[in-house]
C-alpha cells in the first residue's frame, strides 16, 4: 500500500480524498493554489505545497508544478479527483514517467474513452448499447431503409452541425422526406454543407449511469445504477440510486453487460458508463473513467467505499468482494449544493459567514466548507453535497427534507431553496421525470 | 504627578468615528499626551473553524512567511531550489555581494529541468532565506535585494 | 521607584465607556503615564448558526414578547389563560380598573386545575395581552397593573 | 399515527427525536425551559412552549407543566426521552390519565424495573441470568456452603453497607471464615449491624447491554449488544457494538434470552436488559426501560431507527420485521463529548464560539450545538455523539481517528483530546479492556 499520497484537487472531492487515506493510514499532501491556502483539505493534510497563483492553468491545471510537488514531497501516488487533470492521458503518463502511480485507468483508457468517436466505436465493440442510426451521412434513397431500421421516430442531423441548426424529427415515414428536405437546406444555408446522418430520437430519456469497479487482475463489478436526470443545462443537480425507472432485472442486465465490457476493455480503477434510457431500453452516452461527484450514493446503498477501493486497487491489491458479495440496501439522495442564486442561477462566491451541517440517522455531509472560509470566484460552484439514506425511498426522501432544514450556510447564496422545491415536487416524489424536467420546473 | 484626565466627549467621538469609518484602530498624541482606540469590527472576529487546531504548525508558519517576503523574491514555481551550479559549488550569490539585473541567482529544478532565476533588478543581496537543495512552493520567498 | 498608584475609579469610568462606546480597548498616555483597558466584546459579533431560517416567525417574535413584558404580570405556569370566571361571563378587571393587592386578576387552568392569579400590588390595569380561553406558556406576559 | 408528538426533553436526545418525527410526517411540540429558549430543538419544531425556569425541577421534571403544554398545543403523544422523566411510572400514569400516549413502557413495567430488588426477582423469574449469591442475610454456618454454590471468589457485603464498608473478597476457602469475621467487624463498627450477604465477585467484567424492542402484539427482536465497558465514574465515555469480548452463539444465546423475558414480560418499547460479562457468562445488572444514549451504534450496524420503531410500536403498530431480518453489519463507535475538561472532568459550560462536525462517509453526529449557542449550566454536560460506522472494527477506529481530528468546538473545553488518545490506546484498539480500564488509564 502507499505511504503517501498526493491529492491533485480542490474543494470537497480533495477532503473526500483525504478522508479514504487518513483512514488507510497513507500520508496525504495537500497542492493548492495562492487562494486555497485556508482551504479544509490544505489544513487537515499532512503536507502542503502551494502549486501557483488562483488561475486553474497556472494551479490545478499545471502538469509539471504537481510532478515537482510530488517529487519534493516524496508522495507514492497522486490522485487526480473529479474534473482537472483526472481525465487527462498525457498527466497520467507523465505521473507514471516519472514513477509515480496515478490512481486512476490507464492513460490508454483515458484517451481511448475521451474521443467521442472512439468511445463509441469501444463501446459498440464491447456489447454496450449505442443509439441507433446511420454509420455515417446518409443519401435521399437510403434514408426509407435506414429509417425503417432505426425505428422512428429519428433525428435527421448535419454533418457539419451544431446549435440545434439543420436538425429535424420525422416522426414516421410519411415525414421522413419532407423533414429531410427541410433539415438538408437548413444545413447548407447554415453550414454550405448539405450531408445528414441519422439516429434514433429519444424524446423522454433518463439520465441512468452504471457505476463499476475493477482491479489490475481481471476482476471486475458493478454497483448499480444511478439516476441523474434532473440536469440543468448538462449540469446534475439531484441524484439518486436506485434509479425509480429501474426493476432488478433491468439492473441485473445492464449491470452485466457494464462489467462484461469493462473485463473485456481490460479497464481498471473506478468509472462510470453513462447511458440514456428510455422505454426500457439503454443508449450509451459515454464513459467517465473517474471517480464522480455523485459518486456517495452508490456507497450508500452498497456499503462499498469507492475511494478506498479505487486507491487499494491502484495499488495493485486485487477487488476484495465479487458481484454476488454486493447487494443493494435502500435507497439515497445527493443534493448538489452550489453557491449560486436559487432562482438566476449566477454563481455566488464570497465569504461563509456561518456553515451548519445537517446531522443525524442517515445524513452524510461531504464539505469543504468552514465558518470563515471564503469562496473564491475561481472555480466551481460545488461548496457541499448533502447524501441521506434511508431504507426506503419514501424514508430517504423524507429524511432529505428533514435534513434540507437543518442545513445552513450563510454568506453566500445557494441553491438549497431549488432542493427544497424539489423534494416537495409531486412529480419528483413519484419518480416521474426525465432529462428534459427541471429545466422546465425551473423555467429556464 | 498629575491624575489623567480623561476626555470622555473625547474618546465617545472617536468610538463614533471607528464605527462610521469601519477603522478597527485609532491613535492619536499630542504634547506628551497619547490616546489609541480599537475596536474589533466584525470581519476581524468572524471566528474560523479551524481544523487549524490539528494542523497549528502549519498555520503558525504562514505568517512568518508573509512578513519575511515583503521585498523577497518569490519562487515562480515549485520544485528544489540550488543555490550553485553544482553540488559543493560556489554560491551564485551571497549576502551582502551586488548583483546586476538579469544576473543569476539560484537555480530551481523542476520536472528534471534546471530553471535559472535572475535577479530583476540591480542591488545588493540582503538575505539569502533558503538552503542548498531545499524543496520550496510557489510563492515561497526565496533572496532579498535591495 | 513610586509605586503603581492605581486610580480604580477612572478604571471603571473607562470600563463603562468601554461598554458604551462598543470599543475593544482605549489606551491614554500623559507625562510618563499610560494605562490602557481592553475589552473582548466577542459576544455581540459571535454569527449564530441558524436554522433560525426555518423558524424565522418564532424568532422574531420573541423580541417583541421580551419588550412588552417589562412591567407585566407574566404566567408562572403553562396552561390556558381565562378571563372570567365562566365562558362569556363579566372579566375579572379589564383596562383602566383600579385593582388591590390579592384580587384575583385571571385564573389559568393547568391539569384541569384553575389556578387564580391575583394582583402582586394595587394599582391600575394599563394593558391586558391575552384572549380569554388563551394558552399561555411559562413566562408569558399576561397583564400590565401600575 | 399520531399527528403532533411532545418532546419532553431537551439537547441532543430532544433533536434525535424531532428528526425521527419529522421524517415521519409528525409535527413536533418543543418544551423548554427560560434557558433553552434559543435551543436547536426549539428553534427547529412546529410549535415550542416553554414551561418554566432553567432547574429541572421546576422545568424538564415539572410533570404539571408538560401535561398542560401537551393539553393546550393539542398533542397526541409525548416523547421523554431519556433522563428526567423517562422512567417515572407516575409520570407516564398520568400522561395515560390525560388521553395521551406515553411513547414508552407501560407504568407498571417502569416501576417493576426502576426499583432494583424486584427487576432483579422479575430478572431471575424470567430467566435472565443474574450474579449468583446468597439471597438473603448468611450465617457463619451457612457461608462454606453458600460461598462453595456461588463459586469463589465470593464478595462478602453488609446488609446496611455503603461505600465499600464492610465489604470483603474471599478468594477461596481458606480466606472465607477470617474474610466474613473482618467483614463483620467493619459493618458493626460502620453501621451497628453485622449482617452480611455473599455474591460472585467479578474482578474484571465488561459492561455488556442487549437492545431490545417489543411491540404490543407479544413481538420482539433484539438489536444486538453493546459493549459499554469504558466507564468513568459509573459515566460511558466511548462505546461500541459489537462488543470485541463477543463471539456469534454467545450474541445469539443472550439475545434469545433477552427477548424471550421481554416477551414473558409484556414488555413493550424499546429497552436496554444491562449485564456484567466475565469469563463467558453474563450477570444481569438492571433494565433499562427507555432510549439509551448510545442508540446510534446499535442502529449503526443494524440499519433500523430505533427512535422511529419506538414511536411506531407506541402508536400501536405491529413490528415490521422479526429477529431473522436483522443482520449485523460492521463495526460502529460513539464518542460521546462533553462540555468538560479533558484531565480534570471538571464541566465547562459557556458560549459556543465555532462548532464545527465531522463529516463524510461512515460519520454520524448527534448533536444540537451551533456556534453561538450557549451550554447552559444546568444541565448534563454531553453536548455531541460522534457515531462511525465501518465495514470492520480496524475500519471503524479509523473512521473514528480522522473524524476526530476534523471535529471543532471552540469555546467551551471538551473531552475530545481524550478519546484521541482512547482511539490510539494500544488495549482499546485490541479490545482488551474492562470496567475499571479507563479509571486507571485516566489514573482517576
Amino acid at each position: 500500500m502507499f505511504e503517501k499520497v498526493l491529492i491533485a484537487n480542490r474543494g470537497e472531492i480533495a477532503l473526500r480524498i483525504h478522508r479514504a487515506c487518513r483512514e488507510m493510514g497513507i500520508r496525504t499532501v495537500a497542492v493548492h493554489s495562492t487562494v486555497d491556502a485556508d482551504a479544509m483539505h490544505v489544513r487537515l493534510a499532512d503536507e502542503t505545497v502551494c502549486i501557483g497563483p488562483a488561475p486553474s492553468r497556472d494551479s490545478y491545471l499545471n502538469m509539471a508544478a504537481i510532478i515537482s510537488a510530488a517529487t519534493i514531497t516524496g508522495a507514492d501516488a497522486i490522485h487526480p479527483g473529479i474534473g482537472f487533470l483526472s481525465e487527462n492521458a498525457k498527466f497520467a503518463s507523465m505521473v507514471e514517467e516519472h514513477g509515480f502511480t496515478f490512481i486512476g485507468p490507464s492513460p490508454d483508457h483515458l484517451s481511448q474513452m475521451g474521443d467521442k468517436v472512439e468511445a463509441k466505436l469501444t463501446a459498440k465493440r464491447f456489447g454496450i448499447p449505442c443509439v441507433p442510426g446511420s454509420d455515417g451521412a446518409i443519401s435521399d434513397a437510403d434514408a426509407p431503409r435506414i429509417a425503417e431500421e432505426t425505428g422512428y421516430p429519428v433525428l435527421l442531423k448535419a454533418a457539419a452541425g451544431g446549435g440545434g441548426k439543420g436538425m429535424k424529427v420525422a416522426n414516421n415515414p410519411g415525414e421522413l422526406m419532407e423533414s429531410l428536405a427541410m433539415a438538408k437546406a437548413e444545413a447548407k444555408a447554415a453550414f454550405g454543407n448539405d450531408q445528414m446522418y441519422m439516429e434514433k430520437y429519444l424524446s423522454h430519456p433518463r439520465h441512468i449511469e452504471i457505476q463499476i469497479l475493477a482491479d489490475n487482475h481481471g476482476n471486475a463489478v458493478h454497483l448499480g445504477e444511478r439516476d441523474c436526470s434532473l440536469q440543468r443545462r448538462h449540469q446534475k443537480v439531484l441524484e439518486e440510486a436506485p434509479s425509480p425507472a429501474l426493476n432488478a432485472d433491468q439492473r441485473a442486465e445492464i449491470g452485466e453487460i457494464a462489467v462484461k465490457a469493462v473485463k473485456a476493455m481490460g479497464y481498471r480503477s473506478v468509472g462510470t458508463i453513462e447511458f440514456l434510457f428510455q422505454d426500457g431500453k439503454f443508449y450509451f452516452i459515454e464513459m467517465n473513467t473517474r471517480l464522480q461527484i455523485e459518486h456517495p450514493i452508490s456507497e450508500m446503498i452498497t456499503g462499498i467505499d469507492l475511494v478506498r477501493e479505487q486507491i487499494r486497487v491502484a495499488s495493485g491489491a486485487p477487488l476484495g468482494f465479487s458481484q454476488s458479495d454486493i447487494t443493494f440496501t435502500g435507497h439515497a439522495f445527493e443534493c448538489r449544493i452550489n453557491a449560486e442564486d436559487p432562482v438566476t442561477f449566477m454563481p455566488s462566491p464570497g465569504l461563509i459567514t456561518d456553515f451548519h451541517a445537517a446531522g443525524g440517522l442517515g445524513v452524510r455531509v461531504d464539505s469543504a466548507l468552514y465558518a470563515g472560509y471564503k469562496v473564491p470566484s475561481n472555480y466551481d460552484s460545488l461548496i457541499a453535497k448533502l447524501v441521506v439514506h434511508g431504507k426506503t425511498r419514501n424514508e430517504a426522501l423524507m429524511r432529505a427534507r428533514r435534513a434540507l432544514e437543518e442545513m445552513v450556510i450563510l454568506g453566500v447564496k445557494t441553491n438549497i431553496p431549488l432542493h427544497q422545491r424539489l423534494v416537495t415536487a409531486p412529480d419528483f416524489i413519484n419518480g416521474d421525470y426525465d432529462i428534459r424536467w427541471l429545466e422546465k420546473f425551473v423555467g429556464i | 504627578m498629575s491624575k489623567f484626565d480623561i476626555d470622555e466627549a473625547l474618546i465617545r467621538k472617536l468610538g463614533l468615528l471607528l464605527k462610521e469609518t469601519g477603522l478597527t484602530e485609532l491613535e492619536l498624541e499630542k504634547d506628551g499626551q497619547r490616546i489609541r482606540v480599537m475596536s474589533q469590527a466584525a470581519p476581524a472576529t468572524v471566528v474560523h473553524a479551524s481544523p487549524v487546531m490539528n494542523t497549528a504548525p502549519a498555520v503558525a508558519a504562514a505568517p512568518a512567511k508573509a512578513e519575511v517576503s515583503k521585498n523577497a523574491l518569490t519562487s515562480p514555481m515549485v520544485g528544489t531550489a540550488y543555490l550553485s551550479s553544482e553540488p559543493g559549488g560556489t554560491p551564485f550569490v551571497k549576502v551582502g555581494d551586488r548583483v546586476t539585473k538579469g544576473q543569476t541567482v539560484l537555480i530551481i529544478e523542476a520536472m528534471k529541468v534546471m530553471n535559472p532565476i535572475s535577479a530583476p533588478a540591480n542591488g545588493v543581496v540582503k538575505e539569502v532565506f533558503i538552503q542548498d537543495a531545499q524543496p520550496v512552493e510557489f510563492g515561497e520567498p526565496l533572496i532579498v535585494i535591495e
